[in-house]
């Protein structure tokens, strides 16, 4: 449903993704994961129109997303939760989890998710009055990941989702997304830990400096092989 | 080198830490883990000095710090990293760490700056601007080496592993471990990865709520049920 | 021959109202002169100086360059002190009514000239207060230089008579005047209320004493731009019995021929009333062109003798009768009062210049 | 830039210039004035980009500067040329006053300082027996003459701002290129990450309020003598803030040149040119102006120009000092 | 004496009313948006002189007049949020000199067309004194005080419950996030702009309703603003209301207590000991360090 088809994309003068092409299929959990700088994030910021693409298209069911601006894609059920947590760090946490909602079409479920994503993470019941800028680290993750649940996306980008989580948290993140993908949500998942995006993933990519190296269905990789190529320079 | 004695802290109506005593000796690698909020950070900003406690005592390396500004302790051998990297942001990556080493350590040798460059891989990106121009896990890095650069006697390592693939993950471990041999400088490392923790410490303490609820060699803390609890889930032997 | 007049005046800038009264009638001067076929006519280049004393310094520089003959206009004392000195360093006659600060002439400058000053206005306001009996007045004043002196003269003229005297200074920049009119209304229990201040003050005191009704009070008084026509017309609610510094009635009537001329001249130009400003720019720039014709047909203008061909000047004006001391200031200077009645403005005193009896006690509620 | 031309500038501004306008003194008021702005411009950016603390009160340094230089040369009967630079000095007391401000950041600080202007300047107008309350001070003794040189001429006064100005810049720059340069631009946005690693940033932050009060207060002390009167008002106008920060943004406020550069343009054009074709309304021409230039190059007068000329990246302060 | 005081915290806070009305639309655009609007004083004044000219030349009521203010001066808002969102660099200092540049343009267009006089509403029924036992005041006072706490409690919900202020704010917090969440932000930077807009017509016919205006008023004002807004804590639209009334208070107070000479002194060493014992201002929320 989500084509990325021969990208180029990067900062200014500096190019990341050369000439980038993959498919993301409805309904699946497809794994990018590589190298630290390889582009990962770049890639999911391009998606999200963040970053102007220099070269190549991105279409969600065939319609192009190139030029688009980053509110009428999120508005269109993509959404991001992005690495370095990017909260909204003088609103509460309340306000932050609810500005998830935003789009109109996702106004409605609005006390409704609250409570559940309050449920997820009771961390962020206790703090829902706090502003976000104080928390933790790792609660100013959670605030990043419930927000993103919040707009029920159809399609879900998320960015390291274990970064900074303690090892019960990292459990609970990946049964959450254990779930979505069981509602049959498309996820895209970009991942450190190979083990647990692999035990997630139906397809794998691995990317490196900016371009695709390996892409396979998760049963079929071999995680030797996947090792000698992240180091493969 | 570092005690802390009864430390307590808090934000408005809420204990953050409360009565935490630790000790580390010269050349120790002492992990500190705790769930999300648990207050490890927050115990870092109290040695470093960004947060007063409203109780306690700070002594490093036989002196009272409590009292100490920031660019004493770091004078003193303190350095640490932020968990959300704080770049020097107007300046490129080998201005920051020609500012660490100026003020931090006393005066500047390119040489030292190269090396710490090298180690860090950020060698090609040493002109670009700290600000913009860095993947996060670079800007891990920079962190590392700003704090490296003032030479300090005792390392503090927010979460500096996280993020990092497992191979440069193990390189990091050895090159940290090759510092502490070299220097004798001892090292307090935040990190949420058990395995690289055991790998790491002799010694790990767990925080949780504010107190700490274990301390001793890792195997012993990671089966203690408390910490499994609160902390592990029993992911230790994943 | 025609002779450049310059006028450093301030047209923007925190002057800019002041400024651009002064200077219309600096302009009727120089028709109604150039209109007499002396034989000599006068062109005028101005130059805005922007409220700035180092624009106005500026200013005088450029038209010094521009070869003019003699400068009429400026406004505020910190802009004419430095402006003036720089027409000293020029050699060239400054004559003005803009600024009423005693220093300006007790520099001892050769080339300036004033035709009013402060000690004129407070002979007015006391003289008037003197005549009402009053046994306690509350003066109301701007800390501006101008003000404070005033009002500081004005007090010890008072004090002098043995009337009680309270002062409230306020800084320019306050609008609500209610917690001093509450002192004047509750702790001084004064007769009279004395305000030096500008037009903004004025109607912030008066409506603040019209809210609160200070009853024991039976007159208020301002100085300058207050007894005018355009406050009459804007302001009628908050005018009536109310006195304030006036060389003429509104409306004008005008006793002598001189003073006719000036107001066809005026009307003719602006369509409407003459006010005071324009009164004052007229004059110093009537007596300024005078001067010159003088002194350019018995040959002393280009031998520098203009500022001595003024300083012989002895005249009866629209504003009184006008000479000049060593200082170039002007002892004759007195003013008269006016007083707001039924939206005209009557003079009330001197007593040989009044156009109508005054209305006391009465105030504007 | 090639050595060779900031030799160029420095020549064509002390032999050129005075040369060939010096007998005209209309411009060379334009100039001493615009060279006075260019001054604050100057000390300002320098508290902006060093200190890191955009000041909205810099008219409280060069009253303070004013009123010191004059009392101290009329009441005191010190030369004028001491007394200047001891204006510099009070300015900087004054800015004891202002340390604990040091607390506070970005808005914070630079309404905090408005603040201290305006009570500079009420206390100017109530200490009467001092500083002669509102009626000012008249008759400032201009400046005197050196070595032939006759300061207070028009060319004088020309010479002699021109050159503090300049020394301003050298310091500037001195300050800039040193390591603690460096560590004032590390602490912008940073502070705690500056101070972690050692930076005692209280006490440089401090040092460059200063640096900037006591340029701020000499050109305040240059201004009182050239123009020879003073009144609180006039002192501590807004106008020495505002249109100081208006040039140095305007000249591009990241350069050492800009703010002069800034000063010098803006001043000029709406005095000779937009003044000449609009008497009354040639504000409205300077605002557009203002506008226009930050839409057009938002990194000011300077960089657009050496883009120009030279195609290469103009002599911004963060790369100055690599 | 007690009456004194009463009276004296009595117009205080009517004039603190004022005052807040004067900052909140600064406060808004400032808080949302890190932009301070130099011009924001010339659009209050703008209203002044809109309000003026319809009571002057169509005998219009001064509050009958806000609906042209605000069609006026939104305009002139949208046209001063088109051009500050040109701005690509460094839009905190460089939106400075260009909002600076359009208030001197706003002034002298308003020196061109009302020239320099001084005008003041002569409307007799808001001039009209209200008596409360022994408290007294003009009738606009009440009305625009009244009125500013209407329109400071409005904003204050619009900002923290509706669905488009939330958006105003994560914009300002952080713009990309923001859009992620499917947030436009020139738009909601434009509504923001018009909101201010609306609290500037409002304020400035209150100006000309209770006291004089002239041309070189708006720079005045402006600063006024913005000393508040920075006294509430940036953001904060009840820290507006509090920080003005007691700025207010304090003003009037030192009136009666000591010499209206140092009202304004007492005002800004007020402003200056409540930073320094609060930093961040009133309601200015402290940050996280490390
Ligand atoms: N300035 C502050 N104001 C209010 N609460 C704060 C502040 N700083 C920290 N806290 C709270 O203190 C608690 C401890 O924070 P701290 O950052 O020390 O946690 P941590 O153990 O480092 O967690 P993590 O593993 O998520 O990084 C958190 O709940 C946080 O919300
Ligand atoms: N804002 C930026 N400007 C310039 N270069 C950047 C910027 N952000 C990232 N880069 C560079 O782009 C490359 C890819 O970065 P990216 O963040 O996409 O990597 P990543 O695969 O997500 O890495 P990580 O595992 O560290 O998150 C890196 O070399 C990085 O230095
Ligand atoms: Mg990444
Ligand atoms: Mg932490």
């Amino acid at each position: 449903m989500l084509e990325v088809n021969r990208v180029r994309a990067g900062y200014g003068a500096i190019n990341v993704l050369w000439d980038l092409s993959l498919t993301i299929r409805e309904g699946e959990v497809t794994a990018i994961i590589g190298p630290n700088g390889a582009g990962k994030t770049t890639l999911l910021r391009a998606i999200m129109g963040l970053i102007p693409l220099s070269q190549g298209d991105i279409a969600l069911h065939g319609d192009s997303l190139a030029g688009r601006q980053t509110w009428s894609i999120a508005r269109h059920g993509i959404s991001l939760i992005p690495e370095g947590r990017l909260v909204f760090r003088d609103m509460t946490v309340e306000d932050n989890l609810t500005m998830g909602a935003f789009p109109n079409s996702r106004r409605a479920g609005v006390a409704h998710n609250l409570a559940r994503v309050y449920e997820l993470f009771p961390r962020l019941a206790e703090r829902r009055r706090q502003l976000a800028g104080a928390l933790s680290g790792g609660e100013a993750q959670m605030v990043a990941i419930g927000r993103g649940l919040m707009a029920e996306p159809s399609v879900l980008l998320v960015d390291e989702p274990s970064l900074g989580l303690a090892p019960v948290m990292v459990q609970e993140i990946f049964g959450i997304l254990e779930r979505l993908k069981a509602e049959g949500r498309t996820i895209v998942l970009v991942e450190q830990n190979t083990h647990l995006a692999l035990s997630l993933a139906d397809h794998v990519h691995l990317m490196q400096a900016g371009r695709l190296l390996l892409s396979e269905p998760a049963p079929r990789v071999d995680l030797q092989r996947l090792h000698d190529l992240y180091f493969a320079r | 080198m570092l005690q802390l004695d009864n430390i307590a802290v808090r934000f408005g109506g809420l204990n953050v830490l409360t009565d935490v005593n630790f000790a580390m000796e010269t050349g120790e690698v002492v992990g500190l883990v705790g769930p999300n909020g648990a207050g490890k950070t927050t115990l870092f900003n109290v040695i470093s000095g960004l947060v007063r406690p409203v109780s306690g005592r700070v002594v490093f390396d036989g002196r009272d710090m409590l009292r100490a500004p920031l660019y004493q302790r770091a004078r003193a051998g303190l350095g640490r990293t932020f968990q959300i990297p704080q770049p020097m942001h107007e300046l490129t990556v080998r201005e920051n760490l020609r500012v660490a080493q100026r003020f931090g350590r006393g005066r500047v040798d390119e040489a030292r700056i190269d090396e710490i460059l090298d180690f860090l891989k950020l060698r090609p990106k040493a002109q670009a601007d700290a600000a913009s121009g860095l993947a996060l896990s670079e800007l891990k890095a920079l962190e590392v080496g700003k704090a490296l650069a003032t030479e300090p006697k005792l390392l503090l390592l927010d979460e500096v592993l996280a993020g990092l693939e497992t191979h440069g993950k193990r390189l990091f471990m050895q090159t940290l471990l090759a510092l502490r041999e070299r220097f004798g400088i001892g090292i307090l490392i935040i990190e949420h990865d058990i395995e690289t923790i055991s790998n790491l410490c002799q010694r790990v303490c767990v925080l949780d709520f504010g107190k700490v609820i274990a301390d001793g060699t890792p195997q012993a803390v990671f089966e203690d049920p408390q910490v499994i609890k609160s902390y592990t889930g029993g992911a230790a032997h994943a | 021959e025609e002779f450049v007049v310059g006028s450093q005046i301030p047209l923007t800038g925190s002057l800019a109202r002041v400024g651009n009264g002064m200077l219309e009638g600096i302009k009727v001067a120089v028709e109604v002169f150039n209109a007499r076929n002396t034989g000599n006519t006068i062109r005028l280049e101005v130059i805005d100086d922007e409220s700035v004393p180092a624009k106005a310094v500026a200013a005088v520089e450029k038209l010094a360059a521009d070869k003019v003959v003699a400068l009429s206009g400026g406004y505020g004392s910190n802009l004419i002190g430095p402006a003036s000195e720089a027409a000293e360093k020029a050699g060239l006659t400054y004559v003005t009514s803009g600024g009423v600060s005693d220093e300006l002439t007790r520099r001892g400058l050769k080339h300036f000239f004033r035709i009013n000053n402060n000690a004129g206005y407070a002979k007015a306001m006391a003289g008037l207060f003197e005549e009402m009996k009053l046994s306690s007045v509350a003066i109301v004043y701007s800390t501006k230089d101008a003000t404070e002196g005033l009002a500081k003269a004005v007090a010890a003229d008072l004090e002098a008579h043995g009337i009680k005297v309270t002062l409230h200074a306020f800084d320019p920049a306050i609008t609500d005047f209610k917690p001093i009119i509450n002192k004047v209304r509750l702790q001084d229990r004064a007769e009279g209320i004395a305000m030096v201040g500008y037009e903004n003050d004025y109607v912030g005191i008066l409506r603040a004493a019209k809210v609160l009704k200070p009853s024991s009070v039976k007159a208020v008084v301002g100085v300058w731009s207050l007894a005018t026509a355009q406050m009459a017309q804007e302001f009628p609610e908050l005018m009536p019995q109310v006195y304030g510094t006036a060389m003429l009635p509104f409306p004008v009537e005008f006793k002598s021929e001189a003073g006719r001329q000036f107001a066809t001249a005026y009307e003719r130009l602006y369509h409407k009333e003459p006010d005071y400003l324009g009164q004052f720019g007229y004059v110093q720039s009537m007596l300024l062109f005078e001067a010159i014709d003088r002194a350019a047909k018995n040959g002393t203008l280009a031998k520098g003798g203009l500022s001595e061909e003024l300083r012989r000047t002895d005249a009866e004006t629209i504003i009184g009768q006008v000479t000049f001391d060593a200082n170039g200031d002007n002892p004759h200077f007195s003013h008269r009062m006016g007083q707001h009645q039924n939206g005209k403005v009557a003079l009330v005193w001197p007593d040989a210049e009044a156009t109508a009896p005054k209305q006391f006690p009465g105030v504007p509620w | 830039m090639k050595p060779i031309a900031p030799v160029a500038v420095l020549a064509a501004a002390y032999l050129l210039v005075p040369l060939l306008l010096g007998g005209n003194a209309y411009l060379m008021t334009l100039l001493v004035s615009a060279l006075i702005i260019a001054g604050i411009a100057l000390a300002w950016a320098l508290l902006g980009n060093l200190g890191g603390m955009v000041s909205f009160g810099h008219a409280a340094f060069f009253g303070v500067g004013a009123y010191t230089s004059a009392l101290l040369s009329m009441q005191a009967g010190l030369p004028v040329l001491l007394a200047i630079p001891l204006g510099g000095l009070g300015a900087a007391l004054a800015a004891v006053a202002v340390l604990p401000a040091l607390r506070l950041s970005g808005p914070y600080f630079a309404l905090a300082i408005l603040a201290y202007a305006h009570i500079f300047r009420i206390l100017a107008t109530e200490l009467k027996s001092l500083t002669g309350g509102s009626a000012g001070i008249l008759g400032i003794p201009g400046l005197p003459t050196l070595g032939g040189l006759e300061l207070g001429s028009r060319n004088g006064q020309y010479l002699l701002v021109l050159t503090v100005v300049l020394a301003f810049i050298a310091l500037y720059r001195a300050i800039w290129r040193s390591d603690y340069g460096l560590a004032l631009r590390a602490m912008h946005d940073s502070e705690d990450a500056t101070r972690v690693v050692g930076v005692n940033s209280t006490l440089l932050k401090a040092a460059m309020l200063f640096v900037s009060a006591f340029m701020t207060g000499t050109i305040g002390a240059l201004n009182a003598h050239v123009i020879n009167f003073l009144d609180p008002d006039y002192a501590f106008s807004g106008a020495w803030t505002i249109v100081p920060i208006a040039a140095a943004i305007f000249g591009g406020y990241r350069t050492l040149g800009g703010p002069l550069l800034g000063a010098i343009a803006v001043y000029l054009l709406d005095q000779l040119l937009f003044k000449a074709l609009f008497p009354s309304g040639h504000q409205i021409i300077l605002g557009v102006l203002l506008g226009a230039m930050i839409l057009l190059s938002p990194n000011g007068l300077l960089p657009w120009i050496s883009r120009r000329l030279q195609r290469r990246p103009a002599t911004e302060v963060r790369h100055a000092a690599a | 004496m007690t009456e004194l005081i009463l009276q004296s915290l009595y117009s205080g806070l009517l004039v603190g009313g004022a005052y807040a009305l004067i900052a909140l639309g600064l406060a808004l655009v400032f808080g949302t948006m890190k932009i301070i609007n130099l011009a924001h004083g010339e659009l209050v004044l703008l209203a002044a002189y809109v309000a003026y000219t319809a009571e002057s030349q169509f005998g219009l009521n001064p509050l009958a007049s806000i609906p042209f203010a605000l069609v006026i001066v939104c305009a002139s808002a949208v046209l001063v949020y088109l051009l500050v969102s040109r701005i690509r660099v460094n839009r905190e200092l460089n939106s400075l000199i260009l909002t600076f540049g359009l208030g001197i343009i706003l002034t002298n267009a308003v020196l061109i067309v009302w020239s320099a006089n001084i005008r003041s509403t002569s409307s007799a029924w808001l001039q009209d004194a209200v008596v409360l036992g022994p408290l007294f005041s003009m009738r606009s006072e009440v009305v625009f005080f009244v009125l500013s706490l209407a329109l400071a409690g409005g904003l204050w919900w619009w900002l923290s419950r509706s669905w488009y202020g939330r958006a105003v704010r994560a914009v300002s917090s952080n713009r990309d996030a923001a859009k992620l969440m499917g947030i436009d932000p020139v738009r909601t930077e434009l509504v923001s702009f018009v909101v201010a807009g609306v609290l500037a017509s409002v304020a400035g016919v209150a100006i000309y309703s209770s006291s004089v205006i002239q041309p070189a008023l708006g720079h005045a004002l402006t600063i006024k603003a913005f000393i508040i807004t920075v006294l509430a804590g940036i953001g904060s639209m009840p820290g507006v209301l509090l920080g003005a009334v007691l700025l207010g208070v304090t003003e009037s107070l030192t009136v009666t207590l000591a010499s209206s000479a140092l009202q304004e002194l007492a005002g800004m060493v007020l402003f200056l000991l409540v930073l320094f014992v609060m930093p961040n201002g009133l309601f200015g929320g402290a940050r996280r360090r490390g």
